[in-house]
C-alpha cells in the first residue's frame, strides 16, 4: 500500500497550506477543502477560523458530512455568516484563504469550470465557477484543488477563463505546485508525493513547470494520520477521488 | 387582510409561463423544491431561474422541460452526486440558454434591484472571460482613484420562492441557520412567495422577530409544505435524504415520475 | 486565542485622537455611550464621528472638544429633547466641519466599503443641494436606460464601535432589537471594537447563531459595561433615562463633569 | 376652546393621508408622524402596514413613546425590519407613504432641515434631513409637516434645498396643502381649519398658493377623538408644537 491514497496526499496538502491566525474559507461543492479545515482544526496547534460556505464559524463536526454545505456545519457555531458576508469579506481583501476548484487549471493558477469546447456550445458544460471570478482577484491566496492530474486537466491554453488571480498553491493527487501572484508568476513544483517522480509528474502535467526546487512532500504526521482517520471514518473521502491513471502502485 | 394562505399547486399556478423565478436555499439545503416539482407537475414552460447555486431544482426543471433560460454561478447536484446531468445535457443540446454569472454578480444585480438602482459594482472579475462575455460594462472611480470597477445590471426576478422553516398567516417567515442569499433575492423580486414547513402564530414569531427573515407585508401568498424542502436538507428539522436525491438521478421520464409521485407534497394526506 | 476582553478605558486608549469612528445605534438607543464618555475622559482630540443618526453622543464629544469632523444624516437629542446644542454650536462656531449626508448615502459609502468597492450608487438624491455640496459625482447607466444614478465613495472608519445585548469572550456580539446601521458599519470599519451588557457562553449564543450580529473574528477587543447604553435605551432591558437626559443637557462644565461621574461605568463597584 | 388644538390637528390630517393597504413609514424624530400612525390603526377601519424607523412592523403601542425611534415600537412585533431595508424598500419604490419633516418648506414641496444662514457658516446649524434626500424622489408620496405655520417656515425661497421629490401633502396647525408630483405643481390650500380663514393663512404663509378649491377641514371624528385621546392620555402631543402666534382662540 503506498504511504498516500489521492484523496489523503489533496486533503493534507490542502490542510498544511493554512497558515497560523488566518481566515479560511471553503464553499460549495467543495468536501476535500473542508475536510482539510477539519483536519488542521484538529491536527494543528495554532489558532485560524475556518468559515464554511454553509453558514458556520469554526465549526469542526465529529465526522464529514457528505455535502461541503451541509448544515451540519452549522453545530454549535455561535455565529451565522452569511452568504453575502463571506462574499464581502472577500472582496475586501480579509478572507486570507480560499479554497477553490477546478476542471481545467494553467500555469498562472487560472481557472476553466465553465466549458470544454465552445462556451456557447460546449461538449461539456462544467458546473460553473461559483464565486471565484470575484474572490480569485480579491483575496490574497487562493488554493486550488484537482484530484484528476492529467494533460486535460492541468493545461498550457484554458478553453475559457472563469478565473483568475492570487493563486498561491495547486494540491493534486501526486504534486503540490506553488507561485507568488504578486510576481505573476507560473506555477513551480514545490513538493511531490515521494513514490512519484518530477518526471513522471511533467509528463502528465499540461503546463511546463520548474522543478529545480521540488522535494519529496514531507510524511503525514502523526496528528494528521489520526485526524483524518477520525473525521474520514467511512473513506467518503474516496469518493471525491476519479480514479486516476495508477503511477506506481497508487 | 387578504388570505395569504393558498395551496401548493394555487402557488405554483400564480407563477406563469415564461416568468423569471429566483428560487431560495442552496444546492441541496432549504430549497423550495415541493414547489419546484409543482410548477413541473403542472407543465410549465419558458422558466427562467435566478440563483447562485442551484442544483436539484434546476435540474428537475430542465428535465420537465420547464425552463429555457437560466442565471447561475454554479450548479450541481452536490453531495457527491457531481454535476445536475439534466441542466448539463440543456445546455449541450442548445435548449436552456444560460447567463453564467460568479455568484456573487448575481447577488449585486439582486442588491441593485433592492436598492432602486440599474447597476452595482461588484469587486473582482477582472481575468475572467465572464466579463466580456457577459459584457458587463466597468466603471473608473470617479473619486480619483483611478480604480476600474465593474458593474452589473439590476436583476430582478418576477418571482422570488424561499422555503422557509416556520410562517405565520401574514407572511412573516422564519428561517434557521444560513439565510443564504434569501435576504437580497426577496428584496430584488417583484412578488415574495413563501412555502413553509409549519404554520404558527404571529405570537410565536414576535417572541423572537430579529429571526423573521421577510416580513409578511411583503409576501403575495404562501403555502404550508411539509417537507417541502425535500429531498434536500431544512436545518435543524431534517438531513439530506440521500437515497432519493440517487433515485431521482436515475435516467428516463419514469424515474422522474416516480419521484414526482414519491414525493412528500404527492401523498394523499398532505394534499388534502 | 489572545485575550480580547479588556477595560473599557483600555477600549477607549486604543483608539487614537485623529480617528474616524462609526458609532453604533441611533440617537438615544443602543448607542455606545459609555465609551463615548470615556472617550471624553480620556481628553480625546480631533476625532471624526460617522453615524446616521447621532445626538446624545454627537452632542457629548463635541462638548469634550473631542470632534473635529464629523459624518451625519441627522442629529438631535430626540425624545422631545430637540436639536443637539453642542454639536449645533460647535459647528455654528466654526469648530466642527460637517459633511452633510442623507443617511442612506452614509449607508451607501458603508456598503461600499464593506464590499471592497470604491464607490457604491444610490437612490434619489437629485434635486437635493447636497449633491453639489459634497461634489458627489452620477454615473448614466452604463446598460443603456440612460438613467443617472449617484454615486457616494467608499466610506471605512477608522474604528467601529457598538453596544451590544450580549457578547462572549471570543467577541461574537448579539443584538435584540433593531440593528440600526450596525451591520454594514461593522463590515466597513477597518477595526471593530464591542461594548456588551453582558458576557455569556459561548454555547449560549450558539443557541442560537442566527442572533449573533457579529462573528468574533472580526471583533478584536471587547468590554463589559453594564448599562453601556445609559442614558440611553437597551432594548429589552432598559428604556431611556429622561431625567438623566435632561441634567445632561443643562449648560455649563459643571453639568458635563456632574453627568460623566454620575455615569453608571463611573461608579466604583463597576470600574473595580 | 377651540375645536382643534395644534398637535391634533397635525397628528389627524397625517393619518388621513393614509390610504388604504398603503405600506407607511415614520422616521427619526418624528413623533407627530408616528402618533399618527398610530392613530389611524385604531380610528380607520382599513388595512395598511405602518413601519416604524424603530424596526417594529405595524405596532400600535398603547401609550405613545417620547421617542419616534422608542424600542416601544417594536413591542409585539413579528418582525424586525432594519434600517437597511426599508430604505432600500423607499428607494425601490415600495414604500407608498413617507412622513418628513422640515425648517423650511416651499411652494413645490422641497424642504430645507440643514441651516439657516449661508450653510458653510450657518446661522443656525439644523438637524439635518435624515433620509429626505434619498427618500423623497424615490417614494411615491411625501406627506410633510411643519408645527410652526409662518412666513420664516413656508417659505418662497429656501436657503439651501436638503430634499425635492413626491410630496403629495403639507400639514401645519391650520391647514392642509396639497399637490400633484407628476405635474411639478405648486401647493394649493385643500382644507383649513374652520377657525382660521385662508386669507389669514395667506398672510402667516411665505409662499403664494392657490385657495380656490379650499374647503373646512372635516370634523374630527369620534373614533379619531377616542384614539387621540387614548394614545395622548399624558398630552404629549402638545410638547411637539411650539407657541403658534395665536389665531383666533387657539
Amino acid at each position: 500500500m503506498p504511504e498516500w491514497r489521492d484523496a489523503e496526499y489533496v486533503v493534507v496538502n490542502l490542510a498544511r497550506a493554512i497558515q497560523p491566525n488566518e481566515v479560511v474559507f471553503s464553499g460549495v461543492n467543495s468536501v476535500l477543502p473542508m475536510a482539510a479545515c477539519i483536519l488542521a482544526k484538529r491536527a494543528y496547534d495554532f489558532p485560524f477560523t475556518y468559515l464554511s460556505v454553509a453558514g458556520g464559524v469554526d465549526v469542526v463536526p465529529e465526522r464529514l458530512p457528505r455535502s461541503s454545505t451541509d448544515p451540519a456545519l452549522l453545530a454549535g457555531s455561535a455565529a451565522i455568516f452569511s452568504n453575502e458576508d463571506f462574499y464581502d469579506l472577500a472582496t475586501r481583501g480579509k478572507l486570507d484563504l480560499i479554497y477553490l476548484g477546478a476542471a481545467q487549471i494553467d500555469a498562472f493558477g487560472r481557472t476553466n469550470v465553465s466549458a470544454i469546447g465552445e462556451w456557447a456550445h460546449p461538449k461539456v458544460r462544467l458546473p460553473g465557477g461559483g464565486g471565484a471570478a470575484v474572490m480569485m482577484p480579491t483575496a490574497p491566496r487562493i488554493a486550488l484543488w484537482r484530484t484528476e492530474h492529467s494533460p486535460r486537466t492541468l493545461v498550457e491554453k484554458l478553453e475559457f477563463i472563469t478565473a483568475a488571480g492570487n493563486t498561491v498553491v495547486l494540491v493534486t493527487p501526486y504534486a503540490v505546485f506553488e507561485r507568488d501572484p504578486a510576481k505573476n508568476e507560473r506555477f513551480h513544483l514545490a513538493t511531490h508525493r515521494p513514490d512519484v517522480t518530477p518526471a513522471e509528474i511533467a509528463a502528465r502535467t499540461g503546463f511546463a513547470f520548474d522543478a529545480a526546487r521540488a522535494a519529496p512532500t514531507p510524511t503525514m504526521s502523526k496528528r494528521e494520520r489520526a485526524a483524518l482517520d477520525a473525521i474520514d471514518a467511512f473513506d467518503l473521502l474516496d469518493n471525491e477521488t476519479p480514479k486516476n491513471e495508477t503511477l506506481r502502485g497508487a | 387582510m387578504t388570505e395569504k394562505i393558498v395551496s401548493l399547486a394555487e402557488l405554483a399556478r400564480s407563477i406563469p409561463d415564461g416568468a423569471s423565478i429566483g428560487f431560495g436555499g442552496s444546492f441541496l439545503h432549504r430549497g423550495p423544491f415541493a414547489l419546484v416539482r409543482e410548477l413541473a407537475r403542472r407543465g410549465a414552460r419558458d422558466l427562467e431561474v435566478i440563483k447562485a447555486s442551484p442544483g436539484y431544482d434546476i435540474d428537475l426543471l430542465a428535465r420537465a422541460h420547464a425552463v429555457s433560460r437560466a442565471k447561475t454561478g454554479i450548479v450541481a447536484i452536490e453531495g457527491g452526486f457531481g454535476l445536475a446531468p439534466a441542466y448539463r445535457r440543456a445546455i449541450e443540446d442548445g435548449d436552456l440558454k444560460l447567463e453564467e454569472h460568479s455568484c456573487m454578480t448575481i447577488a449585486a444585480g439582486l442588491r441593485a434591484a433592492a436598492a432602486g438602482v440599474p447597476f452595482a459594482p461588484v469587486a473582482g472579475v477582472f481575468g475572467s472571460d465572464l466579463l466580456e462575455l457577459n459584457k458587463w460594462k466597468t466603471v473608473v472611480d470617479p473619486y480619483g482613484t483611478g480604480k476600474e470597477t465593474v458593474v452589473v445590471p439590476a436583476i430582478a426576478p418576477d418571482v422570488a420562492v424561499i422555503h422557509a422553516n416556520e410562517v405565520d398567516a401574514r407572511g412573516n417567515a422564519r428561517v434557521y441557520g444560513s439565510p443564504h442569499w434569501d435576504h437580497p433575492l426577496t428584496r430584488a423580486a417583484k412578488r415574495v412567495l413563501v412555502t413553509a414547513e409549519r404554520l404558527v402564530s404571529t405570537e410565536h414569531l414576535a417572541q423572537q422577530p430579529e429571526l423573521t427573515l421577510v416580513p409578511g407585508f411583503m409576501v403575495e401568498a404562501l403555502a404550508i409544505v411539509p417537507r417541502g424542502a425535500w429531498p434536500g436538507s431544512l436545518h435543524p428539522d431534517y438531513e439530506v435524504d440521500y437515497q432519493a436525491v440517487a433515485a431521482y438521478l436515475e435516467p428516463g421520464d419514469e424515474a422522474l415520475a416516480r419521484h414526482l409521485a414519491g414525493a412528500p407534497e404527492a401523498q394523499a394526506f398532505v394534499r388534502a
